[in-house]
């Protein structure tokens, strides 16, 4: 294990060499590790304050979610469609482990299982998304954003767990393509791993987001 | 993107690895004279003015946040001064009404979020790396970025306002007033913007300086022996983190409900939406933001008294604790800002509860700073200690005068009147901008390696503290005897005039108090008396290195054996050696104890963040005001940017340098270095 | 420097209540400010006679034990202090929080409806204890800018005030009387209050409104109860016929010009209600929510050309013939 | 069997008057005695029963009816009236501009003559749901109807000529007039429409003879205004008291307060009553007039020769969705103490606000009063006090958006007639299933302009039907059958001896069913979308003819008829919304269909 | 990004007060309609108006309430207060035409739009001569306008604070005015039948 010494140099100084300390670190040693933990909260902060307003809101109709006037013929007790969410449920929580084997290919600094993992990834990212953009239909969602204070943060709730996702595929795209590129270093390893950590909270996001919109809305 | 760069990078990197050769006291043979040239070649930005946009050194970003917002602080203050002539007299109509809502807007607004935040922030990231003894913040790059973003969002607002297009609903803005029908045109979605970016930026420095505390700090300075400013900057940017995303979320629901194609009802009664969603939402961040504003206050406050009694904190423990618990606490006591509003009395009581339980911990900061000048040696009366003990007189008045508006009581009696508009200036001038002008002559030596005049600087505090008082003191008068704030005009036989012509002519004191100021920082920066590196003796390792400090901070940065590391009796502390001077490369330490755990490679210079920092202001000012559909071009903006950014982010392990320096600057590295050395010409030649 | 609507010169019980309970604050506050600018006088002052203090400049790393000890102990007796203050005047403010509640409990309180405009307030006599008449629809009173309530010593009368805003957030307050109570559009709320000696109290809108948040003044006349209830009857009664041609030719004027639009005058043809009910409109003494005061020289100003008086009030900009305007002040006259 | 024509006329108003109407109470009490074969009024009967005695058309046949011959007005707005057949004559009311055709059926569909009554174009302005017109009467050889601009006028019915025309009210105040009036004894009954634009409701009564106003009954104001007397003898004691229609409005409110009468009056001429509903409070938003608002939304009982009231009961007290109280009022004897108590004379009302009231004819009692429709806006009829039940959590607030409000504010049944038969004993009624979305919002009085405060938006009601035709058994308090439609049923209806019964849809349906089961047994597609009154008689050849104008158009059809944008929810009073694609399923039209067996 | 602020002088300015010059309004004009809301006229007095020609200088008279936020937020308060929206509804029609879309039986020319409201309309429009201020009308006439879009979309009121009916003015889309005669009678196909035709020969599409 390196580590730093204390010795004297040739001027005769006290000094701690550090030279032999490694350049990497990962997870909590490693600064990065801290700037995308803070952001997370700062996004976590975020979601929790939107579901807060969503249960705020709440309190202001009788019906939840109200009634639908709009369509022909109207709805009543409108709830979201629930096929589309459940299977981004299924897949985002599933994708959880090949995330997984990708953080600790990562850990092995086993490229090609990084690359194997990433394309997975970016492929369910992509998916994700795809399923996303069905799912953000007025036909889907029964409102529009602009019908009433429902459909306002239903659609912030979605739209703000989307940008997560297009955030997520995007890192995983470049990612892909630095491997590709160049080559798999430690550095990029630790970026998968926080990648990883990212996808998992998102993860968690989604399981918090579809309790409230989805189910919320059922009770 | 320059091929070349990438390509010979490429193959360079797919190189099998070697050990990597670093500078070792071995081969340290001409010493600190070599070192010191081969730090200022890795270190010194890049000349020109692309190097002046992509600079991510943490001094001059921090003194640039500093000038910025003391310049938003001058402006806010004249739309001040003119609100204090239109008040003077009854009836008056020096202003118009619309004129008059813009400025108290816009002087809310500036002084809040492009004024307090920014100038603590700027102060913390100038000093924190220099006092936790490392190079540089841990995200350079991020520093860059934030501070983009928050110039341009504060040009914004004031360009804004310049073109009749100034924000006239009040710093917080109450919906239904700032929704789409009553606020007709941009001004509020320019406002509302404006605090987007602002806020962004504010989460991206508080991000920056929990890392470069937790991860940077020199060896030995384990958590019980950071200064007690880092301290109040670690706090606070926990704070930021936790209490931004609230306005960062109100303010784009607003512009979602205003914006054209959108107009979502989050604050339409009607449709299920709810005026108070927004009060809640806004108090939730807005009065954390005030301890934000004021906790790193507390920190100029004591270490200029540590510095200037001469001894270690009294209860430094006790201080910090009692800052984590303001923090703590000042999120639980938003709703005293919403004691009028329907609201179910029982939470009302609670919320009393916690707003005077909030006096606790601040209580106990002031016992221990009065017990530290107590106990330590009797002090000197230079400038920055005048500024914190006139700031000890003026916040206990605002702190006091905050404990009347806690009582649910009296504070509906109070709130919103002049008696609020005195009390936070007492709080906000009082605990923030005492001790930041203290903070300014304590630590302009640093700065500019030149002492600030005093004779100037007694006048300076003379007229700012009477101004202040004569200003502020009748405003509780006056809101006791019924005058509401945010009036352009008040009839005669209220009988408030005389106050407030006392107020106006404060006001005036004030202002050429800071006029004062303002000369003598610029002739000081030039002509004033040579500083040398520690003018003050204090025990802080910002001290430890030259006045202005070099672009590398510390030519051997140092290890910590105590609190006041350049106090301690054994001053034989060892400093470090063997980070790589070809790459910028500082040293990580663990979280708690700060032990030495493994080198750390920051990114360099990037013309990325600049870009990614428009990339976003654009967005938010083209997509969040005139049309949601100007938002997807924004993001591929956006995209593209960081793409840029990660790709030219440093690789942890690169290719042994075998040369000290690379020969010939790349023409295009502005596209992203990996904080490698520029050819940049020595100062020698 | 006397000025008219002050918090600490109350007029009702509930005002009293917090009058009081800011003295104890403001007391309190007083003595502790001393207190600790005493204690920085002597930090900054006093002599140092220990030996580890003496007028070295050396920093003190390793401070006496001793001393720290004594100095800690100070430090909490000063913590164990401010809590206890903080304990009384918690208590304080639950108690006068809940005195107030209970005076303002009233099972036949007079009932107020405020409806707060930009920038105005509609005032609507809903019900009131028996005595001051038949409590019917029809029997309340419509009126604006004005509010009128009994003092009676012996049978104090309760004011509820029902409050609602059917455009942006505004604040009913009456400094002599009670707090303010934010009046927030989708949360109508209430206030109650009591004035116990005559008077007239100015009160204001609380919360900025938009552009003559400044003009949107209220004032209450506090009366014995037999004035207040002849005002009532005053109130009650539908405008008078015109008498002479000038005050008819001033009716056509008002019914006939934009008036009519947006004002009502009961009795007459007129019964719009944008604009404040204008049926005793002479009685009032003041214009415009306090902008000026009801004088027959400033309601011709107000009504040729408002936006001067008040930019950006509802009211529009008129041009009568000086005929036509003369003959409308003097037909406004007879609204008493 | 008692006939009129050009040539009898001179016979006196009171002898025939009378015989048609005997014809009706005979006929509600026991075996339908024949029929004339005429329509007099559009009621048919004073009764309201709507009950044709004649009996070619049955349900063997029915579906073999076909189409005799057709008409086309030329006015292409909501047709609602009811044509009426005096002789050999029949005789149709378009809308605005309200012309008069006579025509010869003898020589099916050719006009006699053609009446203009040249009405002022200014009153479509001020006709609150499109320009219609629901039909006239026949007397002494006169034909008296209204016109949108606030006219009374009686033509002679043999040659078309004006024989006089009173001003009923002022289009300034946004007064017009779109009911039939009714006439008895020589006095003609004419109400008053505009309860949106905060007129002053009343009934006036006008001289067959000459057309001289004789009384005006207000429905708000003093008990003076409001012609209520010492006859008064309210049932419930809230309605008891003097100068209640000043009382309980706000100050001087009651001159703006609405209480029109646009549906269609009743009479009983054994106690010489006339009973008629008045529609709802000046302002929409009933925030702006608190206290009951007597007499709006209530049914009169007045007496039909001094207009002295009677009775009174309110179905509504301070009505908070539009829900006007005109819905007919059918005079019937039901057994509905049990079957072997006597019949009694009951008042039955299918009431805009769900419930279908029986009451006692003499007093005004409310002996039933139930849901048939799905009701969210009350939660019951007390009928101990004879109020309706608020239900706190629907009453509309200012500014807030009260949902899924059932019945929306057309009611769940508007101004379409049901009929009854005596013959299966049960009432068919055509209604609407819709809900709805109601804010209120502040409002301004201007006269001449519409005086509402709501932002409404309708709806179907759960079911997704918007429509629905339905027997009800009046002793038996329930729905016996019922057939939805796609459209709300906004036109009338008629049953017949030969136990069908006809009604129209908005999306062109022109149907015929089997009166006792619901089946439908004829269905015949018109031009355009059906909301008047079909009516039956024989012709000169001795034929049953069934005849109905097709042209839609009204509140419901205002998206056609007006072509308003669907865009928004909110047009034509929130209808727009619950009707959005009914521009698909129909065009105007201003055709008269005559159906006859082959 | 100084390019929307420069752009936004006009549109941002709040002017409240109408400069002179007043125009005495010709009493001799014939109503075009005699309906006229408000109290019942007998006698009209000799008010002249406050009108609006120096309001904002930039714009020609009468288009300058299509760029100016404050006039079209002023004009949609105006536009409940004097309930136009009673009979236009949030812009769909009811007892009036829509103002949605983009037939206008008038024509849509600002200035045809005032004299709609000044003299009204045979079909049922009143007449608001003397009743709303002269700039009064303009600002209605800014704010029908952008009911079809045809006001500046970053000037034009967003949604109001009431329930969602139609699109506000600036997600309107811009309609392409065209003015239609007026279907008084007439079936909306177009073809104007005002004569009564009888078939004898029945069409049977039924049964």
């Amino acid at each position: 294990m390196p580590e730093a010494v204390e010795t004297i140099d040739v001027n005769g100084r006290r000094v701690l060499d550090v030279s032999g300390l490694p350049n990497t670190a990962m997870d909590a040693y490693a600064p990065v590790w801290w700037g995308n933990a803070l952001l997370i909260m700062i996004e976590s902060m975020t979601v929790l304050l939107v579901v807060a307003s969503y249960f705020y809101l709440r309190r202001n109709f009788t019906e939840w979610p109200p009634p639908q006037p709009r369509t022909i013929p109207p709805l009543f007790h409108p709830v979201p469609d629930l096929a589309l969410p459940t299977i981004e449920l299924v897949l985002i929580v599933l994708s959880c482990l090949p995330m997984y084997w990708t953080d600790m290919a990562a850990r092995r600094n086993d490229e090609a299982g990084v690359k194997r993992g990433l394309w997975v990834m970016l492929a369910i990212g992509v998916a994700m998304i795809a399923l996303r953009f069905f799912e953000m239909q007025s036909s889907h969602l029964k409102f529009r954003w602009d019908d009433n204070a429902y459909g306002s943060i239903i659609w912030t709730i979605l739209g703000l767990h989307l940008t997560y996702l297009l955030g997520a595929a995007a890192e995983f795209f470049i990612m892909q393509m630095w491997i590709v590129k160049h080559s798999f270093d430690p550095k990029h390893g630790l970026d998968v791993t926080l990648l990883g950590g990212y996808w998992y909270w998102t993860a968690a996001t989604w399981v918090l987001c579809y309790g409230t919109v989805y189910i919320g809305a059922r009770f | 993107m320059s091929e070349a760069i990438l390509h010979t990078e490429t193959t360079e990197l797919r190189a099998p690895a070697q050990p990597e050769a670093v500078a070792s006291p071995v081969a340290d043979e001409l010493g600190p004279e070599n070192e010191r040239l081969a730090l200022e070649r890795t270190w010194r930005r890049p000349p020109g003015f692309l190097g002046w946009l992509t600079t991510t050194d943490h001094k001059e970003i921090g003194l640039r946040y500093i000038k910025t917002a003391f310049g938003f602080f001058v402006l806010a203050g004249i739309l001040a001064l003119h609100m204090r002539v239109q008040l003077a007299l009854p009836k008056n109509t020096f202003l118009t009404n619309d004129v008059y809502n813009q400025f108290f807007t816009t002087h809310g607004t500036a002084m809040m979020f492009l004024f307090a935040v920014p100038m603590m922030e700027g102060m913390g990231i100038y000093l924190v790396p220099l006092m936790v003894g490392t190079r540089n913040v841990s995200f350079p790059r991020l520093l860059n970025f934030s501070y983009y973003l928050y110039l341009i969002g504060g040009i914004c607002l004031f360009t804004g306002l310049a073109f009749n297009m100034g924000p006239d609903m009040g710093w917080f803005a109450y919906t239904p007033l700032s929704g789409p029908q009553y606020a007709p045109g941009h001004r509020m979605d320019l406002w509302s913007q404006m605090v987007t970016c602002v806020e962004i930026s504010g989460m991206a420095a508080g991000v920056e300086i929990v890392t470069t505390v937790f991860k940077q700090r020199a060896p030995g300075m384990s958590l019980n022996r950071i200064p007690i400013f880092v301290w109040t900057q670690l706090v606070t940017s926990f704070m930021i983190i936790f209490a931004m995303p609230a306005i960062t979320l109100c303010s784009t629901m607003l512009s979602m409900d205003r914006l054209t194609h959108l107009k979502t009802h989050f604050y339409n009664p009607a449709e299920g939406g709810d005026a108070l969603l927004w009060q809640h939402l806004f108090w939730f961040f807005a009065h954390p933001e005030v301890y934000i504003i004021f906790i790193p206050a507390t920190g100029f406050v004591s270490d200029i008294i540590i510095a200037f009694s001469r001894r270690r904190a009294f209860g430094y423990t006790a201080l910090v604790l009692s800052m984590v618990a303001t923090a703590f606490i000042g999120f639980g006591v938003w709703v005293h800002h919403m004691f009028a509003t329907p609201l179910p009395r029982l939470g009302q009581g609670m919320f009393t509860a916690a707003s005077l339980m909030i006096v606790v911990p601040n209580g106990v900061q002031m016992f221990c700073w009065l017990a530290t000048l107590w106990s330590g040696r009797r002090p000197r009366f230079e400038l920055p200690l005048v500024w914190v003990i006139a700031f000890i007189v003026v916040f206990l008045i605002g702190g006091l005068s905050g404990v009347i508006l806690a009582s649910v009581s009296v504070n509906v009696q109070a709130t919103d009147t002049f008696f609020v508009v005195a009390h936070l200036h007492y709080v906000l001038i009082g605990g923030a901008v005492f001790p930041l002008f203290g903070a300014f002559y304590y630590w302009f030596p640093k700065w500019t390696g030149r002492m600030l005049n005093t004779a100037a600087g007694w006048w300076h505090f003379a007229l700012f503290f009477i101004g202040f008082n004569l200003t502020f003191w009748p405003m509780h008068h006056l809101g006791l005897r019924g005058m509401t704030r945010r009036r352009y005009t008040y009839p005669e036989e209220t009988g408030w005039m005389t106050l407030n012509m006392v107020a106006t002519i404060g006001a005036f004191l004030m202002a050429a108090g800071v006029l004062v100021f303002i000369v003598n920082a610029m002739w000081s920066r030039r002509r004033g008396r040579v500083a040398g590196d520690n003018p003050w003796q204090a025990g802080t390792l910002e001290w430890a290195t030259s006045s202005p400090p070099p672009s590398y901070n510390f030519l051997y940065p140092p290890t910590v054996r105590g609190r006041e590391p350049l106090w301690e009796p054994e001053k034989e502390a060892p400093v470090i050696v063997g980070l790589s001077r070809e790459k910028r490369q500082v040293l990580s330490t663990t979280v708690l104890d700060a032990a030495p755990h493994h080198r750390y490679d920051l990114a360099g210079e990037s013309i990325w963040p600049f870009f990614l920092a428009f990339g976003v202001a654009a967005t938010l000012m083209l997509g969040g005001i005139f049309n949601p559909w100007y938002v997807p071009g924004g993001i591929a903006v956006i995209t593209l940017a960081l793409f840029g950014w990660f790709w030219t982010s440093p690789a942890l392990r690169e290719r042994p340098s075998a040369q000290p320096h690379v020969a010939g600057q790349p023409r295009l590295w502005w596209l992203g270095r990996r904080g490698k050395s520029a050819d940049v010409k020595s100062k020698d030649e | 420097m006397n000025s008219p609507e002050s918090v600490l010169d109350p007029a009702g019980p509930q005002s009293r209540q917090i009058g009081g309970l800011t003295w104890l604050f403001i007391w309190t506050c007083v003595i502790v400010f001393f207190m600790v600018m005493g204690t920085l006088v002597g930090a900054l002052a006093h002599r140092r006679k220990d030996q580890a203090m003496g007028p070295s400049r050396e920093p003190i790393t390793h401070p006496d034990p001793i001393r720290e000890r004594r100095l800690w102990t100070t430090v909490w007796a000063s913590i164990v202090l401010t809590v206890g203050t903080l304990f009384t005047l918690l208590f304080a403010d639950l108690l006068s929080g809940r005195a107030i509640h209970k005076v303002s409990q009233s099972p036949d309180p007079l009932r107020i409806q405020i409806i707060a405009h930009q920038w105005w307030w509609e005032v609507h006599y809903i019900d009131w204890p028996a005595r001051f008449g038949e409590r019917s629809a029809s029997n309340g009173i419509t009126t604006a800018n004005e509010i009128h309530i009994p003092v009676d010593p012996a049978h104090p009368v309760t004011v509820e005030f029902e409050l609602d805003s059917h455009d942006v957030i505004h604040s009913f307050w009456v400094p002599n009387l009670h707090g303010k109570r934010d009046i927030i559009p989708g949360h109508p709320t209430s206030l109650w209050l009591q004035a116990d000696r005559p008077g007239t109290y100015w009160g204001e809108c609380g919360e900025f409104c938009g552009y003559q948040h400044a003009q949107m003044r209220l004032v209450v006349v506090a009366e014995p109860a037999e004035k207040f209830q002849s005002w009532l009857d005053g109130q009650r009664q539908s405008a008078p016929e015109p008498t002479g041609e000038m005050q008819a030719r001033g009716r056509d004027v008002f019914l006939h010009a934009s008036c009519a639009m947006c004002h009502s005058i009961q009795g007459t043809d007129a019964h719009a209600s944008v604009g404040p009910d204008l049926t005793h409109v002479a009685s009032r003494k003041i214009l415009a929510a306090g902008a000026v005061p009801n004088m027959p020289g400033h309601l011709a100003g107000w009504i040729m050309d408002p936006q001067r008086i008040k930019p950006g009030t509802r009211m529009p900009q008129n041009n009568l013939s000086a005929g036509d305007l003369r003959a409308l002040l003097e037909y406004i006259e007879t609204l008493k | 069997m008692y006939r009129f024509s050009k040539f009898r006329a001179w016979v006196g108003g009171a002898l025939g008057i009378f015989l048609p109407l005997l014809n009706s109470t005979s006929l509600s009490a026991a075996e339908p005695a024949g029929d004339d074969g005429q329509w007099t009024m559009a009621t048919k009967d004073y009764g309201n029963v709507r009950f044709s005695g004649l009996d070619q058309i049955n349900t063997q046949n029915a579906k073999s009816l076909k189409l005799s011959w057709t008409f086309s007005t030329g006015v292409f707005r909501g047709q609602e009236a009811a044509p009426l057949v005096v002789g050999n004559t029949m005789y149709v009311v378009t809308p605005f501009p309200n012309y008069l055709y006579a025509l010869d059926l003898n020589k099916p569909g050719t006009v006699k003559w053609k009446y203009d009554p040249k009405a002022e174009a200014a009153a479509k302005g001020e006709a609150c749901c499109d320009w219609v017109n629901r039909g006239a009467a026949y007397a002494e050889g006169r034909i008296f109807y209204n016109t949108l601009d606030a006219n009374t006028v009686a033509v002679d019915a043999a040659s078309g000529k004006e024989i006089w025309k009173t001003k009923i009210g002022d289009i300034n105040k946004g007064e017009t007039i779109t009911m039939a009036p009714m006439t008895v004894k020589g006095k003609v009954y004419v109400g008053i429409s505009g309860g949106e634009f905060g007129v002053r409701g009343r009934l006036t009564c006008v001289s067959a003879a000459d057309g001289k106003i004789l009384w005006r009954a207000y429905s708000c104001g003093p008990d003076k205004d409001c012609l209520i007397g010492p006859r008064f003898h309210p049932f419930y004691d809230s309605d008891k008291g003097t100068d209640l229609g000043v009382k309980t409005w706000p100050p001087g409110h009651w001159k703006i307060g609405g209480g029109t009468i646009w549906g269609f009056l009743s009479y009983d001429p054994e106690t010489n009553l006339l009973f008629y509903g008045m529609g709802n409070p000046g302002s929409w938003n009933p925030d702006l007039r608190p206290g009951d608002n007597k007499w709006s939304c209530g049914c009169f009982a007045r007496d039909a020769d001094t207009g002295e009231a009677v009775w009174y009961y309110q179905w509504s007290p301070h009505d908070e969705f539009d829900h006007d109280g005109i819905n007919e009022c059918m005079l019937l004897e039901l057994k509905v103490d049990g079957p072997d108590k006597p019949a009694r004379k009951v008042l039955v009302h299918p009431g805009r606000t769900g419930y279908m009231y029986v009451l006692d004819r003499a007093t005004g009692q409310v002996l039933s009063a139930d849901p048939f429709t799905r009701i969210t806006a009350s939660k019951g009829v007390d009928l101990k006090s004879g109020r309706s039940i608020t239900n706190e959590e629907k009453r509309p607030r200012i500014g807030k958006v009260i949902r899924d409000v059932q019945p929306a504010s057309p009611g769940a049944k508007d101004w379409q007639p049901s009929a009854y038969s005596p013959r299966t004993g049960l009432l068919y009624v055509p209604h609407q299933n819709l809900t709805c979305d109601y804010e209120a919002v502040e409002a301004n009085y201007i006269a001449g302009t519409p005086y509402l405060g709501v932002n409404e938006r309708m709806y179907a009601g759960p079911g997704g039907y918007r429509g629905k035709f339905m027997a009800w058994d009046p002793v038996a308090r329930k729905e016996v059958w019922g057939i939805k439609e796609n459209f709300p049923v906004w036109s009338g209806t008629v049953v017949t001896a030969g136990d069908v019964a006809f009604y129209g849809t908005m999306d062109r349906h022109f149907k015929c069913v089997n009166a006792k089961t619901g089946e439908v047994l004829w269905d015949f597609e018109t031009d355009s979308g059906i909301i008047g009154q079909p009516v039956t008689f024989k012709g000169p050849d001795g034929k049953q003819y069934v005849a109905v104008l097709a042209g839609v158009g009204g509140w419901a059809g205002a998206i056609v008829a007006g072509q308003l944008d669907p865009r928004d929810p909110s047009a034509a009073l929130g209808f727009v919304n619950a009707v959005k694609d009914l521009p698909d399923h129909t065009k105007p039209g201003d055709k008269l269909y005559v159906f006859a067996l082959p | 990004m100084t390019l929307p602020a420069a752009l936004s002088c006009k549109r941002e300015e709040r002017s409240f007060r109408v400069a002179p010059p007043f125009v005495e309004m010709p009493e001799a004009i014939p109503y075009n309609n005699r309906v006229r809301p408000g109290p019942f006229a007998t006698t009209t007095p000799s008010t002249s108006q406050p009108v609006s020609v120096e309001r904002l200088s930039h714009e020609p008279f009468g288009r300058q309430y299509l760029i100016n936020a404050q006039a079209l937020s002023d004009g949609q308060t105006l536009y409940g207060a004097f309930n136009c929206s009673g009979c236009h509804a949030n812009g769909g029609g009811g007892m009036g035409p829509p103002l949605l879309d983009n037939k206008w039986f008038y024509g849509a020319e600002p200035e045809q739009v005032y004299v709609s409201i000044l003299e009204g309309r045979p079909n049922g429009m009143p007449s608001y001569r003397g009743r709303i201020p002269d700039y009064q009308m303009w600002e209605l006439v800014g704010y029908v306008l952008s009911l079809s879009g045809q006001a500046s979309p970053n000037a034009a009121a967003g949604r109001s604070e009431h329930m969602t009916t139609a699109l506000p003015p600036n997600s309107t889309p811009r309609e392409k005015p065209e003015v239609v005669p007026q279907p008084t009678t007439g079936p909306a196909t177009g073809k104007t039948a005002t004569q009564p035709t009888t078939t004898s020969q029945p069409r049977q599409n039924g049964q």
